[in-house]
């Protein structure tokens, strides 16, 4: 036998002025099991709280309804009273006479009435509450970043300057991303490298933060406070244990081949560090070229190696580690143009490059030392005409979605060809000009008056005339078909996630939206979280967007992943699914609804009569668990139930309300 | 005097025409590149993208008086590269049919051709190229079009002077009659 | 070996007659059977479906159902790229629903079921076996003489119907044309437009497009043109003098049908298919190209 | 429908709310002082997802007049995508009731968000109105044989 | 049929003797000459038992859940729908496809109404086929659902004096759950009184919830093999429920069969981010 007590609360005449308080009393105090009905004026104030505790000891109440103001007021104010007294904050229910009754209706007899049916359906759901005890799971104090871009690398930086362990991890051999291949960036013309390798110099030396270069994520498990991760190293080749950089090896090594940071424009060795500013500043051997590893002759490189330090039997190596947190930042790669627009040349013509290309060209460190030269002849272009959109806004051959930074490194791209080519020419076929950003529109008038010619139109072929390379489009503005005729394409080419971006994602169990980005939380409140508690987001991973953009979320899933690490542990709601396996048959309709892939599908051991049997159930993770009940509605056996909103307590609620 | 936009007397036929042809009108956001990549266009008075734009606003008038909805010579090059894939090929031979409806035809020549040709076919079954152009150049007045080929066209036997037909040429014709009868789908 | 239903259309009796002579050589080199629909007409293009939707499907579909009712149940190869397009389309209106095969079957007074595949002379000789069985038989070699393979509008577009390998750059023709020895040059003007439908009624409009498209095959070092449409071929063809007198381009390219080149290479005399009658003279670019590749090992 | 033809009669409208949206936008509604039809109690779930079909079923057997489901719109599920599930059980739901006689307005499904206080007031407003005119629902009620079946 | 009938016991003997199987579930036959009944053969010499006839009208999958952790494999007969309702439980993971031997039987119909709307005759799956298959009948969508399209054709009074009356009849044996092959949890709701889902009592109040609910439970897994209907005492038109549910699917997401193969995504635990929003 239950004992519940039922306090109506006035709230002053908030509810007492339309709800007659003392008749709800009076007819609670009829309800079977109800063995204490009080009103109160001020239920939540100190003394409220005072006579409830001591009506709790004094009546032995095992169960409590409180008719007062919306739960989402006070529940946990009066939880946390009830920590205190013999009763299970969790058995306790509000009935909301406040925002849904009082202050909603001036009827007081249909009022009455309506919170009497309110009282009814609390007192009817208590009775079948059952105490529920929050657990607490330890916090790992260790972050795993995932991709050393900008976004990484500042997350990173933000997160050990805090005082905490974060780990990097690189696929490529050198941190950096996209950014240190950069020429400048808008709207300020800062050089790109210039800002971002002293950051990368911070990661490298930082005590915090241990670098992990060449390097993939190949198992993730776990929950918030505790993933487990296994990280992959390939093998490199070289100690870098030993290694100095001095790249004597670099300078000896006989194998050349197209190097991938200044996109095949110049040759970089076998051994090799991508770039000058790479950190680890130390080479590794590439196997898909070097002599020795694939032919087993030549092995220059060991040779001059003043150290030793090259080792052609280094094998893969994994490592596992416990992290409390994890941030994605697994960035960009540009759209495959050439297999999509073949009115384009689908890559024939050497002179259509993207921008990325055409940073490497106008970069000083670049392969042509900053000269922009047409990698067909290594000529000047005089005309050169930039194509927006290639790939995005283009929902048939390409992405539905807006790139987002393209039209200002277009603008970009049109001043600098302008400043370096004295009597070049600009043309820049464009459908919309984007600019929402700080000096974006200023620097969009500045490249007009530097002379670019906008014109208003996709292109829709190019082709080879008289060695030039005609661009036909349509100048919407003048209503007619134009044509103009390049020495060189710039294709502002659409960005689009990562290769290989959606092995990750699932082995995170983090969803994606049908493009592939990561997918946020919330996308105003929520944006650089996901739906897996501990892992949050950062830089293009979730969809394309510039620097500044990159940067600040990379900082805000950082104070993110601090605010989780402050505490030693976490308390985690029990108001979360649980599987009777007795009544589960197994057929895993639940794992399917589940947002957060908390549901699994398990062997255990039973009984079928005398014999002993394997039985396939579902199992919930209670650290993955958030509590939203859609599994037990796709339960027809009930065999899956939400903790606090269970199937018997809604039932009953529903009939209480008709009785 | 300025266009007033108001007027959208050619709402309904647009949106009729756009519906059967499966485009979405408010997808286009105008880039140009069905002008672009259209091979008639340098030829035509409304550039394919114009006539999204004029459907888009429910202005048929311009689009019906046009000589491009005759121009367009069905290469799908517009459909292929556009964004939303919007069937362009389909709203002009809508456009088209709905100005011969009304008794509007851009450009004879190409509106007298086209009845020539299923003339032709409507009599033998098979269409006959020089037979076709020899009326054609008759009905135009263009006595002396492409008639440079002819010689050798007729010395190399490329054509015969007896039609070539199908066994029973009245079925195609009844057939052709039916399908006539049971008119556009278009009022 | 293979058999299969063959649709030639109304310009295979005409203007192209010797794309039909080069294709019945071949066909009997190769062993292929090309069962001609019985009593076929003709399917409307090019000017049908700018009249009336009804009767542009109504006129190929008849075809179809002939092709059905003779019972062989086999593939049915095009010839012509303009007959090609219609006859998809039609067969693909048939198969789109029940309604739509109802009214096409009440125009056509007969049933029409859409079973038989339709398909492009290019997909049918770029399969594996009968590329194969053309490798077999050649005996000549056109070593290293440069084409421009010319597909045109309706074997690439819309590509939802014409089902081509890829709409801008089509590779079947350059593929089986390989086989011959000769080079296909890569160049931009493969699927564009040239104009054919509106060269007689619209020629001033029209004419340019057909000056273009020579003009790129020249840019890239083409020889000669080739093609797998009567109407490609001629439209480039027939008109070409008078549109380089018109417009002053400096090329006098020839235009073959790739059933010609195989023919060719495969031993049969040039006059079997009418070489010689082509428009822009054909014959001396052929003898120079035999003669420089000689036999094949 | 002797038991229920009172003049004064009201209808008993349930509503199933998820806890995110639609019960913060009732919340809202009262702390705005908006009025409405006192027909519509409130069953707070933590999202439009737990509202098992059965629910729906049971309600209309102990007797009410009419059941609402009410969630977040689509995409802005706080458990991301619980509302899509939702709304595909209750298309195929709605139309098994409508098919078992079931009038449309009894069953209602609305997404209304935390923000809109007005639409909530609206909805229910409506809806209250709705089922009112239609009467005391009679269909799917137990007891039906002590009440000497049905009345029409 | 002969023919096919001594294959049929042929097969089961050999499968018998070799041990490959521990039991075939197949037709054998009764007292009636025009009845058969479902029997489970567990030795050679038993495959005589076994019959192939155009009585063999019950279905035989649901009978393979008797036992759920089978210690061998089990053979058993099936027919178009028997092989649907084979699938159903496999890819409701309720018995694992390597855990049963199935000998196919194409199907020209049986001695029951359901059988003239039947599009699968042949096996779906099976791991032998006895006899060659037979033509497919084309049934119409219309032919489909017409009972539910007369039914969604009246007003929704007219509808619920329909649907009272069927459920009136209802004795809650629920011998329709019992033979439904979609019907595979190991513990039914209507078992949980406690929950609350329902009462015991047989009032119209409580088949109509019966009704409803099994139907919303099985209706988009619906192999339409016509059992409920077929055991049905009362004669209730279960399937013009679950055949509304399978309709509407149909019309909502497009053609919609169950039971063709074994990893068909179940409609409701999945969703389109471009479903409809229209019936709010």
């Amino acid at each position: 036998m239950s004992r519940i007590g039922v306090v109506v609360c006035h709230c002053g005449t908030n509810i007492a002025g339309v709800v007659d308080v003392e008749r709800v009393a009076a007819e609670a105090a009829k309800l079977p099991n109800v063995v204490f009905a009080v009103t109160n004026k001020y239920t939540c104030s100190e003394p409220g709280q005072a006579t409830m505790k001591a009506a709790i000891e004094e009546h032995q109440l095992d169960r409590l309804v409180i008719c007062s103001c919306s739960p989402r007021m006070h529940e946990a104010t009066f939880r946390r009273m009830l920590k205190d007294t013999r009763i299970n904050p969790y058995m306790l229910e509000i009935a909301n006479l406040r925002e849904q009754c009082a202050w909603v209706h001036t009827d007081k007899e249909k009022a009455t009435e309506k919170a009497i049916d309110l009282m009814r359906m609390a007192v009817a759901k208590v009775e079948q509450n059952k105490p529920l005890f929050t657990s607490t799971i330890p916090i790992h104090k260790k972050c795993l970043i995932i991709g050393g871009g900008i976004a990484g690398i500042q997350a990173a930086l933000d997160v050990a300057d805090a005082g905490y362990q974060v780990t990097i991890v690189e696929r490529e051999p050198s941190i950096g991303g996209h950014m240190v291949m950069l020429d400048k960036t808008f709207p300020t013309l800062d050089c790109s490298a210039c800002i971002s390798t002293p950051k990368m110099v911070d990661v490298g030396q930082h005590p915090n933060i241990t670098l992990m270069t060449s390097s993939e994520v190949v198992n993730v498990g776990g929950y918030v406070g505790s993933f487990e991760v296994t990280i992959k190293q390939k093998a490199r080749y070289v100690d870098h244990t030993k290694c100095t950089g001095c790249g004597l090896c670099e300078t000896k090594c006989p194998t050349k081949v197209p190097s991938e940071f200044n996109q095949g424009y110049n040759k970089r060795t076998a051994i090799y560090k991508p770039f000058a500013q790479a950190v680890p500043a130390k080479p590794v051997i590439d196997p898909d070229s070097c002599k020795m590893l694939k032919e087993g002759k030549c092995g220059v490189c060991a040779k001059v190696c003043p150290l030793g330090c090259i080792d052609f039997k280094d094998t893969a190596k994994e490592y596992t580690e416990t992290y409390g947190a994890i941030i994605v930042a697994t960035g960009y790669d540009l759209i495959p143009w050439q297999d999509l627009y073949g009115e384009y040349g689908g890559g024939r013509y050497a002179d259509v490059i993207t921008g990325l290309q055409f940073e490497r060209l106008v970069n000083a460190s670049g392969p042509t030392e900053g000269h922009i030269l047409r990698p067909s002849d290594g000529t000047e272009p005089k005309d050169v005409v930039i194509i927006k959109c290639v790939g995005s806004r283009d929902p048939h051959k390409g992405k539905s979605y807006c790139s987002r930074a393209c039209c200002m490194y277009s603008a970009k791209h049109a001043h600098q060809i302008l400043e370096k080519l004295p009597g070049a020419n600009v043309y820049i076929f464009y459908m919309d000009v984007r600019t929402p950003g700080k000096g974006y529109e200023e620097f969009y008038d500045r490249t007009r008056a530097d002379g670019a010619v906008y014109i208003r139109g996709r292109v829709s072929k190019i082709y080879k005339e008289n060695g030039k390379l005609v661009c036909k489009g349509e100048d919407t503005l003048l209503g007619k078909p134009v044509s103009v005729q390049a020495d060189m394409v710039v294709l502002a080419t659409a960005m689009v996630p990562a290769v290989g971006v959606e092995k990750l994602t699932t082995m995170l169990g983090i969803a994606t939206d049908p493009d592939k980005w990561v997918q946020e939380a919330h996308p105003k409140l929520r944006p650089v979280e996901t739906q897996t508690g501990g892992i949050f987001l950062a830089g293009t991973c979730q969809g394309p967007k510039d620097i500044p953009d990159t940067v600040a979320q990379a900082s805000a899933a950082a104070v993110k992943v601090c605010g989780l690490f402050s505490k030693d542990e976490m308390e985690t709601s029990p108001m979360i699914s649980g599987v009777d396996q007795q009544k589960c048959c197994g057929c895993g309709f639940c794992v399917n609804c589940c947002p957060y892939k908390a549901i699994s599908l398990v062997e255990i051991d039973a009984r079928e009569g005398a014999r002993r049997v394997k039985k396939t159930v579902a199992s919930v993770n209670s650290g993955l668990c958030q509590g939203c009940g859609c599994c037990t509605a796709a339960c027809r056996t009930g065999a899956i139930d939400l903790s606090g909103y269970t199937n018997a307590q809604i039932l009953k609620e529903v009939d209480a309300l008709c009785l | 005097m300025e266009e007033c936009l108001n007027a959208r007397s050619g709402a309904e036929l647009a949106n009729s025409i756009a519906a059967r042809a499966g485009v979405k009108l408010h997808e286009c956001y105008q880039c140009g590149k069905c002008t672009a990549g259209c091979p008639m266009a340098h030829a035509m008075d409304l550039m394919p993208r114009q006539l999204v734009r004029y459907m888009q606003l429910g202005r048929m008038e311009e689009i019906l008086g046009s000589k491009s909805v005759w121009l367009c010579a069905s290469c799908h090059t517009c459909v292929e590269r556009c964004p939303h894939s919007i069937d362009i090929p389909s709203l002009m031979e809508l456009s088209r049919q709905a100005a011969k409806a009304r008794g509007r035809v851009g450009v004879k020549t190409v509106d007298m051709f086209s009845g020539i040709f299923m003339q032709n076919v409507k009599m033998f079954g098979k269409s006959h190229e020089a037979l076709m152009e020899g009326v054609y150049n008759v009905t135009t007045g263009r006595f002396m079009q492409d008639m440079e080929n002819v010689p050798h066209m007729l010395k190399n036997k490329m054509v015969g002077i007896e039609p070539h037909t199908t066994n029973n040429p009245e079925e195609i014709k009844a057939l052709i009659e039916r399908a006539l009868e049971m008119g556009g789908e278009d009022a | 070996m293979k058999r299969c239903y063959y649709f030639p259309g109304c310009s295979m009796a005409a203007t192209g007659k010797g794309y039909q002579q080069s294709i019945d050589a071949v066909a009997r080199k190769i062993g292929l059977e090309l069962v001609a629909i019985p009593d076929w007409n003709c399917c409307g293009a090019t000017a049908a479906h700018t009249m009336n939707e009804r009767m542009a499907l109504a006129l190929p579909a008849r075809n179809l159902a002939r092709a059905e009712q003779d019972g062989g149940g086999m593939e049915i190869a095009v010839a012509c790229a303009a007959c090609y397009s219609r006859m998809q389309y039609a067969r693909q209106a048939v198969l789109s629903s029940p309604e739509k095969r109802a009214e096409i079957e009440a125009i056509i007074d007969m049933p029409c079921s859409g079973s038989n595949p339709v398909i492009s002379f290019l997909e049918l000789f770029s399969r594996p076996e009968l590329m194969e069985a053309v490798q077999a038989k050649l005996t000549k070699n056109l070593n290293g003489l440069k084409v421009a393979c010319y597909y045109g509008c309706l074997t690439s577009r819309p590509s939802a119907i014409a089902r081509p390998d890829d709409p801008e750059n089509p590779m079947q023709m350059d593929r089986i044309v390989a086989l011959t020895g000769a080079e296909p040059v890569a160049w931009d003007f493969k699927t564009e437009c040239c104009g054919a439908s509106h060269q007689v009624d619209a020629p001033k409009a029209a004419q340019p497009l057909i000056h273009r498209i020579l003009t790129n095959a020249r840019e890239h070092g083409a020889d000669c043109i080739v093609t797998a449409c009567p109407l490609c071929a001629l439209n480039l063809d027939m008109r070409q003098s008078k549109i380089m007198e018109t417009f002053g381009g400096d090329y006098a390219l020839p235009v073959y049908q790739f059933t010609e080149l195989l023919a060719l290479c495969m031993g049969v005399h040039p006059r079997d298919f009418g070489l010689h009658t082509h428009f822009t003279p054909a014959v001396g670019l052929m003898r120079n190209a035999l003669k420089k590749g000689g036999d094949q090992a | 429908m002797s038991v229920k033809a009172d003049p004064n009669w009201e209808p008993k409208i349930l509503a199933f709310c998820c806890n995110w949206c639609t019960y913060t936008g009732a919340d809202l509604a009262g702390l705005n002082r908006m009025k409405y039809p006192a027909n519509v109690r409130v069953v707070r779930l933590p999202c439009s997802s737990r509202v098992n079909p059965q629910f729906i079923l049971r309600a209309f057997q102990k007797g009410c007049d009419g059941v609402m489901v009410c969630g977040c719109h689509p995409g802005d599920c706080h458990y991301a995508t619980g509302n899509y599930f939702t709304r595909r059980r209750f298309m195929l739901m709605k139309r098994l009731l409508e098919y078992n006689g079931i009038d449309p307005q009894r069953f209602q499904a609305r997404w209304i968000s935390g923000s809109e206080a007005a639409k909530f007031r609206d909805t229910v407003t409506r809806v209250a109105g709705e089922i009112k005119a239609l009467g005391p629902n009679t269909r799917f009620q137990e007891k039906w044989y002590e009440e000497g079946g049905e009345a029409q | 049929m002969s023919d096919i009938q001594s294959a049929l016991r042929e097969t089961a003997k050999k499968l018998l003797t070799e041990g490959t199987v521990t039991c075939v579930i197949g037709w054998g036959e009764t007292r009636f000459p025009d009845k058969t009944t479902p029997i489970f053969v567990k030795t050679p010499e038993d495959a005589e038992k076994l019959v192939w006839n155009a009585h063999c009208v019950c279905g035989l999958a649901k009978y393979m859940l008797d036992n759920r952790c089978p210690e061998g494999k089990l053979a058993i007969c099936v027919r178009g729908c028997d092989s649907r309702a084979v699938n159903r439980i496999v890819e409701d993971k309720q018995y694992k496809r390597e855990d049963l031997y199935l000998i196919g039987l194409p199907c020209e119909g049986k001695d029951a109404p359901i059988c003239a709307t039947c599009t699968h005759r042949n096996p779906v799956v099976y791991d032998v086929l006895l006899g060659g298959p037979v033509p497919e009948i084309e049934v119409s969508q219309e032919d489909r659902f017409q009972a539910v399209t007369a039914l969604e054709g009246l007003t929704p009074a007219e509808q619920y004096d329909y649907w009272q009356k069927q459920f009136s009849k209802c004795i809650h044996c629920y011998a329709c759950r019992n033979a439904c092959p979609a019907c595979n949890c190991t513990e039914c709701y209507a078992d949980q009184y406690r929950v609350g889902w329902q009462g015991k009592q047989i009032d119209k109040a409580e088949n109509q919830v019966y009704g409803l609910t099994r139907a919303f439970h099985v209706g988009d897994r619906c192999i339409e093999c016509g059992e409920c209907e077929r055991v049905c005492p009362m004669g209730l038109p279960i399937m013009s429920q679950t055949r509304k549910i399978l309709k509407d699917i149909n019309d909502l997401w497009g053609n919609y069969e169950c039971g063709l193969t074994d990893s068909r995504p179940h409609i409701l635990g999945e969703f389109d981010l471009s479903d409809r929003d229209d019936f709010m």
